[in-house]
Parts: C-alpha cells; sequence; structure tokens
C-alpha cells in the first residue's frame, strides 16, 4: 500500500490518512463576482500535475500539506501548514 | 460513585487466562487519567513535578509511575500507571487553568503482553512495532479499523504495550482482540485493577 | 445451432470483412471532429451519420478502440435513477440497448438480469422508496421490496450480512441488464466505418485552435498533424480536464479511479444483478460464469489505472457478507479506470461557451449505461447546434447558476 | 505413465501412503504428491476438458501455468471449486472430479462441440443468436456450458488470518538464483524473506538435470544454507500475487494472505516455458519439457514410455539425457533449429552416444491419437519455412512429446512495479531495461539461463539489494545481464500452420492459431484489440502459456517485429487468491454507548445509526410496535420520558478564538451568546446546502461544548480541524463524542424527577429555556442543557461514560414514581415532528439550502463571513427550486403515506414527503414535504401512496403542536 509521511507521525500506509482535496485560495466574498464566487465552490484544475494538498491522519488528527504528483502518486514533500518540512 | 469500564460489560461474562499465556490482554480502563492541551499545558504539566517529554510522540515515567504521553506536538495524556492515581486526580481538579485545555480521557485502556503479543499485533496492526520499542515511542495508529494510541513498553527481555482507545469503540476492539489471542492459545487476564472497577472505587 | 455459421464451416477462407477500415493518412479537414474513440465517441458518429446524415467526421483516439472505460467498467445498464432527468434520460438508453444487438448485427449479449439495490437502513429505505415512486411516475419499472422479497429472490443470500449489515428491503429494477463491453464499441465503431465515418487510432490531441475571436472552433491539433473543423465533440472521459484546459475552459469535474476485479468461471449461480450502498459492493455474473465486482471510488484524486490491494481486500469480505459460499473462489484479475466526476453526480453535456465544441463529460461510475443515448443526444446537439431535450439538465453552466441535479442520493454508490 | 523408483531429493515420502478417487475411481499416491502427480502415477492421461470444444487433456506445465488441470475437490465436508491440480497437495480422502463435463470426463457428450468447431470460429458468439426473441434461449444456453466448478451454496465462510511482516530484502522465487540473492544479501546483513510458490525451493536446479546430479547437488547444498541461515525467513507454497505501491506485496500461503512492507525486493521468478504449436498439439501426452521433468524428479513419475523430444535449445537436449537417465526411450530428438548452437551440440553428442537420433531443421507437423483419446503418434515434417512444413512426412510411434522451444520470462511483478522492459534479439525475449529504486531482477526473468551464470547473477543482485537497503555502494557492480549465453533459449517462432487447424495457441481458450488470422483480418489487429477479440491470455490462466505466441502471431501477420507490438498490462493477480484470503477475518468497528446492556434489559428494539446501533423502540409485552412508541410519546408529552442521545457527536472548543471560530463554521451567531446559554446551529457547505445541525452552548468566555448529529462527529470533527489549521486560530478542539454519556430527560415532569438528583437549582429564573449548567447529577459532575427538540421541558444531561450507567438508573430510579419511560429514535421522530423540526439528511437532500429550509431564523446573514454565506446571497436573489413545508391529511382516518411517497400537483410529480407520521397527540396524519414553490403557495396537495392510491393533503403552518412554545420554556413547575 501507498506510503504517506505524516510530519509528525512518520510514513504510514495511506489508508490510515483522509485526503482533504487540492488547497484553494478563496476570492474575497465581499468583493469577488457572483461568477468567481461559483467558479470558486464548483470548478476544479482537474488537470493531471503536482498540486498542493490537504491531508490528515486520522488516528492522531494531524492536518498538514502533501505536494503530490496526480499523474503517478508521487508525494513530493509533506510539510504542516505552518510551512515545518517534514523528515521523509 | 462507582466508575464503570467501557469494557464491563464483557467482563461480565470473563473467562480469563493465566498471566503465563503466550498473549494476553489486561483490562486498564480503571486507572485515573486526564488529557490536556493548548499553550501552556506543557509548563503546567512540569509545573505540577510531572516529567514531560519533549519530542512529539514521545512518552516518559516518573518515579511514582506516572506516563506523561506527548501526543503529536501539543496535547498530553496523563495516566497513572499504579493503582493509586492520587496526583493525577489531584491535577484534574485544579482545572480550569488559563491556555490549558482539558481533555476528557474516558478510554478504553489495556495492556497487551506475552511472548505472542506481536504476532497478535501482526494480525491486527500495520505498524511495525518490533522495529522500535524502546519504552519512550507514542504510536498512533489504527488497530482493526479503530484508531488507538499504543505505547510500547519494554518489561526485562518482552514488551508490552498499552493501548487506549475511544471508549465506545472498546468493547469492539477488545472483544475482536481477545477473540484472536484465544485462537493463540491466550486471552484476557484478571487484574486487581480489574476488580476494583467493578467493585467501583470512589 | 443458427444457419449463419455454416458459412464459416463451408468456406476455406473466413469469410469476415475487417470491421474497421484501416485509414493511413488524416485528412486537412472534417465537417466534425469527435476526440474520444470511447463507446460515446463512436455512439455520437454512429448516430451522426444514420440519423443525421453528417459522414465527412473524424473519430480519433490516442490508443485504441474502446480502450478507455469502455473497456474497464463493469458493464451494468439500468434507468432507475432519483431525478427526473435522470430517469429519461437513462430510460431512453436503456430503450436504444435493447434493439442495439440487431441493430448492429452483432451480439452484444445484451441481458437483462434485474436489479437490485440493497437497503440496509432505514434511510436507504426512503430513498429507494423515493426512486421507486419517481421511477414508476415516468414509467420506469422500479419497485421497493421488502427483506423477505430479497430472500426468495436470492435464497444463497445471508440477508444479515453476517450481522453487520442486515438488509432491510431493495429497490428492485426489472430492466437491470449487463452487456458484452468491448463488443458494444466494436458495433458503433463498425456502423459509423460502414457510413463512411473515419476512426483513426493511435492518434492523439495535441491543442484545440479557435477563430481569431477566440469564442469559436477553427481545428484540432493532433500528433499526426492539424484538421481543420468548426465542430468538435469531447468525449473523453478521464481526459476532460486537459481538453478543457486547451480551451481555457474550467468544470467542476474531477478524476478519481474506480477499481474492479473478477473472478475464475464458475458454473451459473446468480442471475440479477446485486448492489450495495452500505457495503460498497456491486456484481453481477457473466456469460462465461466470471463474477465481475466493483466497490466505490478510490478516496482521492489519481489520474492513473494502478490497481490496490486495500481494494480487493474490502471488496472480498464485504461479498462474503452477503455470499459466504464464495470463499474459495479465486480474483483472477484486478483493474482500474479513471472516474470523471461531478459535484451532482450527474453528467456534464451539450454545448459550451464555446462555439462548435460540445462536450460529453462528467461520466463518473454511470458513463457505460449511457452510451447509446449519449451518442443519440450529442449528435443532435451537434448535428443542429442545440442542446437535445433530453440533456438540458445536464448543461456545462448549471453549475453557475446553482441549478444542480439532485442524483447524489441515488448514485452514493454509482452503477 | 508409471511412478519410478526412488531417486534422491523427489518430495514424495514413500512411507506415507494417501488414498484419492478421481471420477470415481479409486486411485492411491504419496504424501508430497500433487493431485497433478498423483494422477500422474496412478497413469491417469486424461484429467480435464477444454473449456470450449471439450477436448480431452493432459498435464502442460505441472506448474500451474495452463488451465488444463483445474478440478473440483471435495474434502472435509467442503466443494472446493476450481483447485488447481498442478499446486494443490493431495490430501487422504479427497474425492476430486473434472470440471465442466457432461456425463463425467470420459465420455463427455459435449465432446461433440469439437466436431462443430468449423461452426465455431473465433467470436462466433458476437455473429449469431442475437435476435431478440432467441437470445434468452440461447444464453441460457450457454451460461450452463461455460463457467468450470459448480459451487456449493450451503458451504460457510472460510475465516483465514492476515498478516503484515515487514524485510529488508523479500526474495520472490527460491530457484538458483533466488537461492543464490538470498543469501547473498542475508550474508550481506539484510533480515531477507525468500518465497517460492512450490512445496519446496530449488526450482529448475532439481529438476532440470541433464542427465547428471551435479546441479541438483549444489542447489540441495544452497537449500540447506538457506534452511540454516538466522537472517533469511523462507516461506514455501507460498506465492506473490500482486506488487502494490512502495514494495507492499501481496504473499499467498496456502492458509493465510501475509502482506509484506519490504524496503528492497528480488524478483527471481524465472521463466515460464512455452509450448510449440502445431497441430492436435494439445492431446493428453504431449507436454512441455519442464512439465515432464517435474514429475521425474519431484514426484518420481514417468509421464510416458517412449517421448519424442520438439526442441529448439539446450534445455530440450537436456531433458532427452534425463530421460534416457529415468528409463524412457526416448525415440528422437527434433530440432526446429537447422544449425544447434554449441551447447546443444554437446548435449547432442552425449546423446549421439546412447545412439538418439536428433533432426535438425525439423518440426511435428502434426499428432494424433489413438483410441483411448491420447498421443499414440506424430509426424515429423522438414520445416521448409517458418511456420511451414514439408508435405510429406515420417509417422513416429509414441506416447510423449516433450516440448521445449522456448520461454517467457515471468516478469508480471516487475511490470506492477514500474520497471521498463526491452526486447532482447540475441535472447528472443523481454529483459527488464530499468528497474525503479528499490527493485533487483536476477535469473531467467533476466534473460540469464546458465546455472552457474544463474548463481552468479543472483549473488551480484543479492549484495546490490543488500546494500540499497543499507544506503551504501554495492561491493559487486552489474555484468551483461545475459551471462555467459551462448546460445538462444527461445524459439522466435516455434508455430506450424496445418490445413486442418487445431493447433492450439491457448490452451485455456481453446484458441487455434488460424483464429488469430481471422481477428485480424477482421480488424482487430492491435494486440489490445486482439486479446479482447479472441480473449487470448484471458483464461484462468492468464496467458502463461500463450501470451507470446500470440504477440509473434500477430507480429507475423502485422509484418512487424515482436518488439514492435507492445504487451498488454501486467495487473494482479499473479496467480489466482481466493476471496477468503483477501478478506480475512473482515474488520467491520462498531460503537456502543454505555448503556447497550441497559436498553437491552428494557427491552430495546435495535437499529442502525452509521457504526452505532440505537434503541428504535423498547418492545412493551402484548404491544405492537406502533403501539409501544405511542406510549413513548404520550409519556413524554403528560409525564416524562429518557432517552439515551450518546451517540451524537460531542466537542469542546477552547482558546481565544473560539467564539469567531463558530462564527465562521456555523450560520448563527455564538459571539453574543452569553455564558451559561445555548443556541441552535446550523452549518452549510460552501454552495450553501445545510449539512449538520447541532446545539452550541457556552461553558466560560473561550470555552464552548457543541454538538452534532450522530452520522456526521467524525468528519465534522475533522474537518473542523482542518479549518482551525487554515484559518490559523487559537483555538484548542476536543472530539468528546465517546467519552460523554448524554441523555433527554424530557416532559412536563422531568424538573420534578430531576430536582431530586441535583445540586443544580432548576428553578426557571435561575435555570431558563436553553440554559446550560454545570453541577452534579446523581453524584456525577454533569452538564445540563434545557433544549427543546421534543418540544417539552427537558434537560440535556451530559455525563462522563464511565458514570452514565450509574446517573440512567437513577434518573429512572427517581422517575419511577412519575412512571418515567425510556423513549427511542421512533418516538423522538415523532415528538420532533410534531414540533415541525427537521432531521437534516431526512427533510433536507444535498441540494437543500436553509432558505428551501425554512430556516432563515437560524442565518444571520449580517455576520462578517460564514462558510455558504457567500453562496446564500446569489441563492437569495434566485426564485427558490424547492421548499419545505408541513401538511396534515385531510383524512385523519386515511392509509399513512410512506416517507419518499410523491406529491402530486395537477397530476405532475410536485415533490416527495421527507417525513410523516401518525401523531397520537394531534390524532392527525401530519408531515413535512418537499414541494415545488408553486405548491408552497397553494393551500392543498395531494400524495400517492402505495398502490398508487391517492391521498389529499393541506398545507399547514409549523408547528403542529405548541405553536406558542410555552411547554419547553414551561415558566412554572406543574
Amino acid at each position: 500500500m501507498k506510503l504517506l509521511t505524516c510530519p509528525l507521525n512518520g510514513p504510514r500506509p495511506i489508508s490510515e490518512f483522509v485526503y482533504g482535496g487540492e488547497v484553494r485560495p478563496m476570492p474575497d466574498p465581499d468583493t469577488c463576482t457572483d461568477a468567481e464566487w461559483s467558479d470558486y465552490v464548483f470548478n476544479r484544475s482537474g488537470v493531471a500535475g503536482v498540486k498542493r494538498e490537504w491531508w490528515c491522519h486520522g488516528p492522531s488528527g494531524v492536518w498538514f500539506l502533501a505536494e503530490r504528483d496526480t499523474t503517478t502518486d508521487t508525494i513530493l514533500r509533506t510539510y504542516l501548514a505552518s510551512g515545518v518540512e517534514a523528515s521523509r | 460513585m462507582t466508575r464503570r469500564s467501557p469494557l464491563a460489560d464483557w467482563h461480565l461474562q470473563a473467562t480469563y487466562r493465566s498471566a503465563e499465556a503466550p498473549v494476553w490482554l489486561q483490562d486498564c480502563s480503571w486507572r485515573q487519567r486526564f488529557g490536556c492541551k493548548g499553550p501552556q499545558a506543557s509548563t503546567w504539566l512540569e509545573s505540577l513535578g510531572l516529567t514531560v517529554p519533549q519530542p512529539a510522540n514521545s512518552c516518559a515515567m516518573d518515579t511514582n509511575d506516572v506516563l506523561v504521553a506527548r501526543l503529536g506536538a501539543t496535547e498530553f495524556l496523563v495516566e497513572a500507571m499504579g493503582l493509586h492515581g492520587q496526583t493525577v486526580v489531584g491535577a484534574r481538579e485544579r482545572f480550569p487553568v488559563p491556555g490549558v485545555y482539558p481533555v476528557i480521557r474516558q478510554d478504553a485502556a489495556f495492556t497487551l503482553g506475552g511472548p505472542r503479543a506481536n504476532d497478535l499485533l501482526l494480525e491486527t496492526c500495520s505498524y511495525p512495532f518490533a522495529s522500535d520499542a524502546n519504552g519512550t515511542l507514542v504510536v498512533m495508529t489504527s488497530m482493526v479499523g479503530v484508531g488507538v494510541t499504543v505505547v510500547p513498553h519494554r518489561v526485562r527481555d518482552t514488551t508490552r504495550f498499552h493501548v487506549w482507545c475511544d471508549p465506545s469503540f472498546g468493547l469492539y476492539l477488545w472483544s475482536t482482540l481477545v477473540e484472536i489471542a484465544e485462537e493463540m492459545g491466550g486471552g484476557a487476564i484478571a487484574s486487581d485493577g480489574l476488580k476494583s472497577t467493578l467493585r467501583g472505587e470512589s | 445451432m443458427p444457419w449463419r455459421l455454416l458459412k464459416f464451416a463451408l468456406k476455406s477462407k473466413h469469410p469476415e470483412p475487417r470491421m474497421f477500415t484501416a485509414h493511413s493518412e488524416l485528412k486537412e479537414s472534417y465537417d466534425a471532429v469527435i476526440i474520444g474513440g470511447g463507446g460515446h465517441g463512436l455512439a455520437a458518429a454512429y448516430y451522426l451519420a444514420r440519423d443525421h446524415g453528417l459522414t465527412n467526421v473524424a473519430v480519433i483516439e490516442k490508443g485504441y478502440l474502446g480502450g478507455g472505460n469502455t473497456a474497464r467498467n463493469t458493464t451494468i445498464i439500468r434507468s432507475n435513477y432519483l431525478t427526473p432527468e435522470g430517469v429519461r434520460f437513462y430510460d431512453e438508453s436503456v430503450r436504444l440497448w435493447q434493439d442495439l444487438s440487431e441493430d448492429f448485427d452483432l451480439n452484444l449479449f445484451y441481458s437483462t438480469r434485474g436489479h437490485y439495490t440493497l437497503a440496509h437502513t432505514d434511510a436507504a429505505m426512503r430513498t429507494m422508496r423515493w426512486r421507486a415512486e419517481v421511477n414508476k411516475h415516468f414509467g420506469v419499472n422500479s419497485e421497493l421490496v421488502d427483506a423477505q422479497s430479497v430472500q426468495q429472490a436470492l435464497p444463497m443470500m445471508d440477508i444479515t450480512c453476517a450481522g453487520h449489515a442486515p438488509i432491510l428491503g431493495a429497490l428492485y429494477h426489472a430492466p437491470g441488464a449487463i452487456a458484452r463491453h468491448d463488443a458494444v464499441a466494436w458495433g458503433y465503431g463498425r456502423g459509423a466505418d460502414r457510413r463512411g465515418i473515419e476512426i483513426h487510432q493511435q492518434t492523439e490531441v495535441l491543442g484545440i485552435e479557435t477563430d481569431a475571436s477566440g469564442s469559436r472552433v477553427s481545428g484540432v491539433l493532433t500528433n499526426r498533424g492539424r484538421i481543420s473543423t468548426r465542430k468538435v465533440l469531447c468525449a473523453v472521459a478521464g481526459s476532460t480536464p486537459r481538453l478543457l484546459s486547451m480551451l481555457g475552459l474550467r468544470s467542476p469535474i474531477y478524476i478519481h479511479p474506480l477499481q474492479a476485479m473478477v473472478s475464475e468461471p464458475i458454473k451459473p449461480w446468480l442471475d440479477p444483478i446485486i448492489v450495495s450502498g452500505s457495503l460498497h459492493v456491486y456484481v453481477s455474473q457473466t456469460a462465461r460464469g466470471e463474477l465481475v465486482m466493483g466497490a466505490s471510488l478510490d478516496p482521492y484524486e489519481l489520474h492513473s489505472t494502478r490497481s490496490t490491494l486495500d481494494f480487493t481486500e474490502s471488496l472480498a469480505a464485504h461479498m462474503l457478507d452477503m455470499f459466504p459460499f464464495l470463499s474459495d473462489v479465486k480474483v483472477v484479475r484486478q483493474w482500474a479506470g479513471m472516474a470523471d466526476m461531478t459535484p451532482d453526480f450527474a453528467p456534464i453535456m451539450g454545448m459550451t461557451p464555446i462555439e462548435g465544441f460540445y462536450l460529453d463529460a462528467g461520466w463518473g461510475t454511470w458513463g457505460f449505461k449511457a452510451t447509446p443515448v449519449s451518442g443519440k443526444t450529442m449528435s443532435y446537439t451537434l448535428a443542429n447546434d442545440r442542446n437535445h431535450p433530453l440533456i438540458e439538465g445536464f448543461s456545462l453552466d448549471r453549475f453557475s447558476r446553482y441549478e444542480l441535479t439532485g442524483e447524489k442520493g441515488a448514485a452514493s454508490v454509482g452503477h | 505413465m508409471r511412478r519410478l523408483p526412488p531417486l534422491s531429493g523427489e518430495w514424495i515420502d514413500r512411507k506415507q501412503p494417501l488414498a484419492f478417487t478421481f471420477e470415481g475411481q479409486s486411485f492411491s499416491g504419496y504424501a508430497g504428491d500433487t493431485l497433478s502427480s498423483a494422477l500422474a502415477a496412478n497413469g491417469q492421461k486424461i484429467i480435464g476438458r477444454s473449456f470450449k470444444y471439450h477436448r480431452p487433456r493432459g498435464l502442460l506445465s505441472v506448474a500451474n501455468h495452463d488451465s488444463n488441470a483445474i478440478m473440483q475437490v471435495q474434502h472435509l465436508g467442503r466443494v472446493i471449486p476450481n483447485v488447481r491440480a498442478d499446486v494443490t497437495p493431495l490430501e487422504d480422502g479427497m474425492r476430486v472430479t473434472a470440471v465442466n463435463t457432461r456425463g463425467g470426463l470420459a465420455r463427455d457428450s459435449l465432446q461433440l462441440l469439437d466436431s462443430l468447431s468449423g461452426f465455431l470460429p473465433v467470436g462466433f458468439y458476437y455473429k449469431a443468436f442475437h435476435s431478440k426473441r432467441f437470445f434468452p434461449k440461447w444464453e441460457r444456453l450457454f451460461r450452463n456450458l461455460t463457467g468450470l466448478s459448480k459451487l456449493d451454496l450451503n458451504s460457510s465462510r472460510r475465516r483465514t488470518p492476515k498478516r503484515y511482516a515487514f524485510a529488508d530484502v523479500l526474495v520472490i522465487g527460491a530457484g538458483p538464483s533466488g537461492l543464490a540473492a538470498a543469501l547473498s544479501a542475508a550474508d550481506s546483513g539484510a533480515e531477507v524473506m525468500l518465497v517460492d510458490e512450490n512445496a519446496w525451493p530449488g526450482g529448475s536446479g532439481l529438476y532440470a538435470r541433464g542427465g547428471q546430479d551435479a546441479d541438483a547437488r549444489q542447489t540441495l547444498q544452497l537449500m540447506e544454507r538457506v534452511r540454516k541461515h538466522t537472517r533469511i525467513q523462507l516461506l514455501c507454497s507460498t506465492y506473490a500475487a500482486g506488487y502494490y505501491a512502495d514494495h507492499w506485496v501481496a504473499l499467498v500461503t496456502p492458509t493465510e494472505m501475509v502482506k509484506v512492507r519490504a524496503r528492497a525486493l528480488i524478483i527471481a521468478q524465472g521463466a515460464f516455458e512455452q509450448p510449440a504449436v502445431f497441430r492436435n498439439n494439445d492431446l493428453p501426452g504431449i507436454m512441455l519439457a519442464s512439465g515432464a521433468q517435474r514429475l521425474l524428479h519431484r514426484y518420481a513419475v514417468a509421464p510416458c514410455d517412449r517421448v519424442l523430444i520438439l526442441t529448439a535449445n539446450p534445455q530440450g537436449y537436456a531433458a532427452a539425457l534425463d530421460a534416457l537417465e529415468r528409463g524412457i526411450d526416448v525415440a528422437a530428438v527434433i530440432d526446429l533449429r537447422t544449425s544447434p548452437g554449441p551447447a546443444s551440440s554437446q548435449l547432442a553428442e552425449r546423446l549421439d552416444a546412447r545412439g538418439i537420433p536428433v533432426r535438425t531443421g525439423a518440426t511435428i507437423g502434426s499428432a494424433s491419437a489413438g483410441r483411448d483419446g491420447c498421443l499414440r503418434s506424430v509426424v515429423v515434417n522438414t520445416r521448409v519455412q517458418d511456420e511451414v512444413a514439408s508435405v510429406t512426412g515420417e509417422s513416429v510411434q509414441v506416447d510423449g512429446v516433450w516440448m521445449s522451444v522456448g520461454f517467457a520470462p515471468a516478469h508480471s511483478l516487475l511490470l506492477q512495479a514500474g520497471a521498463r522492459l526491452q526486447f532482447e534479439t540475441a535472447l528472443g525475449q523481454y529483459v527488464p531495461s530499468s528497474l525503479p529504486a528499490g527493485v533487483f531482477a536476477c535469473g531467467k526473468v533476466t534473460g540469464v539461463y546458465g546455472f552457474t551464470s544463474r548463481l552468479t547473477d543472483g549473488t551480484r543482485v543479492g549484495e546490490q539489494a543488500a546494500a540499497y537497503v543499507q544506503r551504501r555502494a554495492p561491493k559487486l557492480r552489474s555484468t551483461a545481464s545475459t551471462l555467459g549465453l551462448t546460445e538462444m533459449p527461445s524459439h522466435p517462432y516455434p508455430i506450424a500452420s496445418h490445413a486442418k487447424g487445431k493447433n492450439f495457441v491457448d490452451f485455456d481458450e481453446d484458441l487455434q492459431l488460424k483464429d488469430f488470422a481471422n481477428a485480424v483480418q477482421e480488424g482487430f489487429d492491435s494486440i489490445e484489440l486482439l486479446k479482447r477479440y479472441t480473449t487470448v491470455g484471458m483464461g484462468p490462466s492468464q496467458g502463461k502459456h500463450s501470451n507470446l505466441n500470440a504477440m509473434r502471431i500477430l507480429s507475423k501477420l502485422r509484418g512487424e517485429p515482436v518488439e514492435r507490438i507492445g504487451a498488454t498490462t501486467a495487473r494482479p493477480m499473479f496467480h489466482p487468491v481466493p476471496l477468503s484470503h483477501l478478506a480475512g477475518r473482515s474488520f467491520s468497528p462498531e460503537r456502543a454507548t454505555p448503556l447497550a446492556k441497559a436498553h437491552e434489559a428494557l427491552g430495546a428494539v435495535w437499529m442502525l445509526a452509521g457504526q452505532w446501533k440505537r434503541p428504535e423502540y423498547y418492545a412493551v409485552a402484548g404491544l405492537a410496535r406502533a403501539q409501544a412508541i405511542e406510549g413513548e410519546v404520550r409519556a413524554v408529552r403528560t409525564g416524562a420520558g429518557l432517552i439515551d442521545v450518546g451517540t451524537l457527536g460531542k466537542i469542546e472548543i477552547h482558546g481565544p478564538d473560539a467564539a469567531e471560530f463558530l462564527d465562521r463554521v456555523y450560520a448563527g451567531r455564538y459571539g453574543t451568546l452569553k455564558v451559561g446559554m445555548t443556541r441552535y446551529g446550523l452549518m452549510l457547505d460552501e454552495s450553501g446546502v445545510i449539512i449538520d445541525d447541532g446545539v452550541i452552548g457556552r461553558l466560560a468566555d473561550e470555552s464552548f461544548y457543541f454538538t452534532t448529529t450522530t452520522g456526521n462527529s467524525a468528519s465534522i470533527y475533522r474537518e473542523l480541524g482542518r479549518l482551525a489549521t487554515q484559518w490559523n486560530m487559537k483555538i484548542g478542539l476536543v472530539n468528546a463524542t465517546g467519552h460523554y454519556a448524554a441523555f433527554n430527560l424530557a416532559g412536563p415532569l422531568s424538573r420534578r424527577i430531576l430536582t431530586r438528583l441535583t445540586n443544580i437549582d432548576l428553578a426557571q429564573a435561575s435555570f431558563p429555556f436553553l440554559g446550560l449548567r454545570e453541577g452534579t447529577v446523581a453524584g456525577v459532575p454533569a452538564r445540563l442543557m434545557r433544549v427543546g427538540f421534543v418540544g417539552e421541558l427537558g434537560y440535556e444531561i451530559h455525563v462522563p461514560a464511565d458514570s452514565a450507567l450509574h446517573v440512567w438508573d437513577a434518573l429512572l430510579a427517581a422517575g419511577s414514581s412519575e412512571a418515567v419511560r425510556p423513549f427511542g429514535v421512533e418516538a423522538q421522530r415523532v415528538l420532533r415532528l410534531e414540533k415541525g423540526h427537521l432531521i437534516v439528511g431526512q427533510d433536507t437532500d444535498g441540494l437543500t439550502d436553509p432558505l428551501q429550509a425554512g430556516c432563515e431564523w437560524a442565518i444571520k446573514m449580517d455576520k462578517p463571513f460564514f462558510i455558504g454565506q457567500r453562496s446564500l446571497k446569489v441563492l437569495e436573489k434566485k426564485p427558490k427550486r424547492q421548499q419545505l413545508v408541513g401538511f396534515q391529511l385531510v383524512a385523519p382516518g386515511a392509509t399513512l403515506p410512506k416517507e419518499g411517497h410523491l406529491v402530486l400537483s395537477g397530476g405532475e410529480m410536485a415533490g416527495r414527503v421527507t417525513s410523516v407520521t401518525r401523531s397520537p397527540t394531534l390524532n392527525a396524519v401530519i408531515g413535512l414535504a418537499m414541494v415545488t414553490p408553486a405548491v408552497a403557495a397553494s393551500t392543498a396537495f395531494r400524495i400517492r401512496i402505495d398502490g398508487g392510491r391517492e391521498v389529499d393533503a393541506t398545507i399547514t403552518p409549523l408547528p403542529f403542536y405548541d405553536a406558542a412554545g410555552t411547554r419547553q420554556k414551561m415558566v412554572e413547575a406543574p
């Protein structure tokens, strides 16, 4: 099974993790247009490539970021949202 | 009033093995424990005279058998491993403390031991415990589909494993493991602490 | 033994012609280009030629004919959807399916087996009743049946599911069917080919050109050269986001793998198709005797068809919960496809902001059963530059309008 | 076929005879026999019938590379389907039968299909049988003709354990190269796991002897060293079913599946010997030379008395010498090649010395059967050119043909691991051109065939793998992959066409040479299309003996070199895996509140709620379900009831940003919530859809306690954690769901009962409606919330789980005089419906926003931000698509509609019933319905109930009961 390295708990089988989706910047709700907002709410960058994603280590509840190539499922790096680099 | 183990219903029709069993489980839910997190948690625990482990996911046991486990970076589980949990009860009663957030810990807690304990783990959990049982490690992982916290603990030449899980999963986790242990010629063992749970202690 | 097989015994030379002409060159221009030589693309080509007389058309496929999700799905066909849009659309599809073998003069092994969607919770029972009522309202044959009827129909099944998910009832859908998936692509391909449409395999799209205004399609760039055309139909499932990005279009489509596995052949014992949302299982037995089994989507985005072991582990466990006697039955092969999912579990079809660019996408886990109707409606849409009435609820702009279709309730486990 | 005298290294234990039956006939074998070897030893040449034409079939590979040897076994009260006879150990008392025959193996009535084969060309079933009228009949016929074993639908679930394992180096294949690799890796300090699918290691080192014992002796020495090595764990009768990401390999043993995480992997799986293609090459008696050698040396069985060897490599000559050594008469060695290589020539001299004729540039044109359906003679023709044999040939009487014309490397695991292959023309096979990090290969799979070369290769690779694990540079550098290759082990085209056909390429699927030409003629001219149309390689053996020849044939038909043809994807499983092995014990976690046993004692009837079980109602002797539930409802309305709501999600949030955080994640406002008060909370997603609701209470300025619905507790706690991280807020979240027990004591008499147990002042003034208080109940620290879900005076009591039973019992005891009654989920549903409260997920669906649900009161649009707010601003401007309304049936006595029934307006579908009940309190049928705005604006609609009948309903304002809400506020105690 695929291994994913939690910055705090170390490498674990990916079944211990919950996928939180791609990190997506939210437009300013007060200034953006309805179209910009619905684009943010519904549309996704579905094209394969390296993406920044939210992942959660289930047993510990640790949320962190992973840079993953969605073509090959290779994980380039994982780090806490505060920016702490994970030892890989 | 009576504290009741999350596994109490199981004990009602329990058959216990001897501690000589190749693999055994012992209900330790009765132990006094509490949890805390928050910016001041670590300093506060130190101020109580507890030994606070520094690295994430490590633990320390102080002289009067109080275990302080660091869960991740900023959360702690404090448990009196001995029969008398006065320190812990005392600390628990000091809440609220500024910058320290209490974490209620009503866990199902048990100890897994015996020469074949690791074989049981290999059937139920994907974490390679055998590779590192240095006694200060805290592992949060999944066991038969239940989130658990595990502290491997070297006793002489064998390793024992202290396991904690959410009480609502307790019966399921415990009876599943006991069933497998029994297939291995082991099973649940009784303990003084256990009796006092059923008898109740105030 | 049908007479038509005689010729094979009597003729010394094999009397069958090529199903698909091999075209050495791409023409410089076509009236329309269909990207994607899977079931949907080929069906659209077939109906374009047959119903709309459009034959100067090229189907371009980066791999081989029907090699994508057409070849990877578990071949379940049904119309017991939840929304009126869905029910009307898939009901038309089932109607088309039923005549396809004769239309093609090619045996698709279209086999009506009946389809049980099991309900293990009272919430599921409510949804199943809702679906049954909507289906019946639109003339689709579905019924909510109780646990006893399920047990009578499947006496070998453990309806307690090993105790941890007792079956309370099921949505029974008599028209539920399976078909020989590859043959569907071949049938449409041969039909389109015979009507003069060119099928180009091993031809990959590198870009889509628009005119100066940027609002109208003008051509397609491929690894075998440029084609000029004013109409492009995009039917590429998992590759949809990449194709859309060539035109700067955004969509809610996200790609997750969907896995499946198949057992060794065993003598027939399972007539109907069984689906369980709670246990994440769907299974049917093929004419060869194999059990074709699937579960739910993989939990995270991935543009690859790799296999995982944990998929087979949980699927096997849930299979045995329902059918304990399969313990010694062996799995020979597992595989995966890339599902192009949408937020409301309904497809995205029809015209787009780019004139002359028609989209047939968002087929998630329900694309195979829609093959004929998507071909029919998309060919109509392309030929008339007007969305076919059956697909009006599926347009790309429904999201910006906050007018999603409510199919999710029915498709929480697809198929 | 007969058993031979004992020989050193044989796998059978002659001291342990075993009895079994085959097709009802009694046979005997020895411990250590497989079903195949035992049948062979008993002279049973025909062991099965082919899938399509029902031709008699015999042993081919004796290695589970073909599906001739698939059987059905009855043993120890179980019927085991599709048993692989080649690798299944014989056990005493087994009752073995062939699969898929009609009237038994010997006189299978379906063999007439063989004579009809002319009518059944490739893909014939696509070309007929599809008239709408007759297809169902034909299909039934086909379904019954196909399939292998018949299942015993009564056999019980087989629960096998599963195990995780960890190794530095996992070596797959314990032939000469695998043994060498394992030893070398272990000697270099790595912990090694070595697996082999056979009952014993050694591989071809023990069976391919060439009439001598030198290699075998050396192999036995290696085995002995492996057995003694402390760092090597050897698993036999174990195959690697598949490679998965990050060196995760599924090993299948006879009793369990072992999931190994290896740090490095060595593939030493060798190569599958491939058959030659000629007319009737499937007759029993014709087998792969390696298969014959396995029988000879593992099981001491002579497959025949007089053999003709068809070869194109040294291995064939060696097999001839093995035959002589074991007293089998060798009629001749026929070599496809005009000029055999040096290795072959050396061996040929030894044959010559023993008077065995060797004929080169020849082939078998056809074989024919005797009356027994088994091989009787072959015609040997000159090979005029590829595929074509001379018209006239010489007939040779033999009862055995051994084919040794080449190999296909067993590289499917390598491919799954991401290795790249290139075609080595000098070898006539694919070899790895690049390997992923930590993946290594040695032996035949890499094109190394010589015995000593394989040992060298294995030693080198073993050391390299250890070096990789130890993060150091390897001491032994790579050498050319084709170590010491003197001649090509695989013939490029070991195929002979024949006018009459029956020259089989795929034995599983009965595919003949001409089928491929015909498929290509019909346009299926790429390997993938060819595979799908002909089904080559799709049978039970997954192409192990047929894919390579299929590629060769296609390359010839397309006039392109084999390497241009490509190959089909190599997917797991390597060998088929039983569902029981994959499933293991199959764990499905369940949650329980501390009161589970107490509920049971009270007669609870359970219903599933996610991982939880909840009392739907409490059975009362002599009362029907509906009456029992009605009784519970009345108790709450008139006296007091007690319900376990411990399954609700319970979350604490502490910290300076706590209020701000709640204001962002819930639609209501909590910054203004007073300490000691609670407020309803509605949670939306970004598109404005309702996803959850609960009650939020303020414990202190910076501490809140709130509940979520049972089903969403885990996912919501997780998502809140993510948002806290994303927004970088100073809060601490605590998931107390399982740690707190909770019950709702509700009813006009609840205050009176609770007063007896608590130190909290329950007087209206000090504990008002929606208040939150902390104190003790029955001596236990407790949190009390005055909530109104069921619409009566009520207290939700939260206590630590370890004291739950104590408090529950105390409440029931204290309330005995008021006849307090435990009530279940169903009664609660009725009560809340009377109050017009919606249930998220039942009265709302995946698209319902608060405006549609009539929850405007619960959303504070003037807050700076909350999740879903911006979308609601869009939705406010648009007409509603649906709307939740209350309704009442016109005729109180009318049949009760059900949830999910349709709302009709003018015959058109206009919505659905989401909740409905017969209200005992109001003595009316009331409900909620999600309807079109048009219907919502009207006053009445119809509901289509079971049987298609319709009942009339009038739209009714909510709530149905106690509109003023005086009862739940209950100012003064009754």
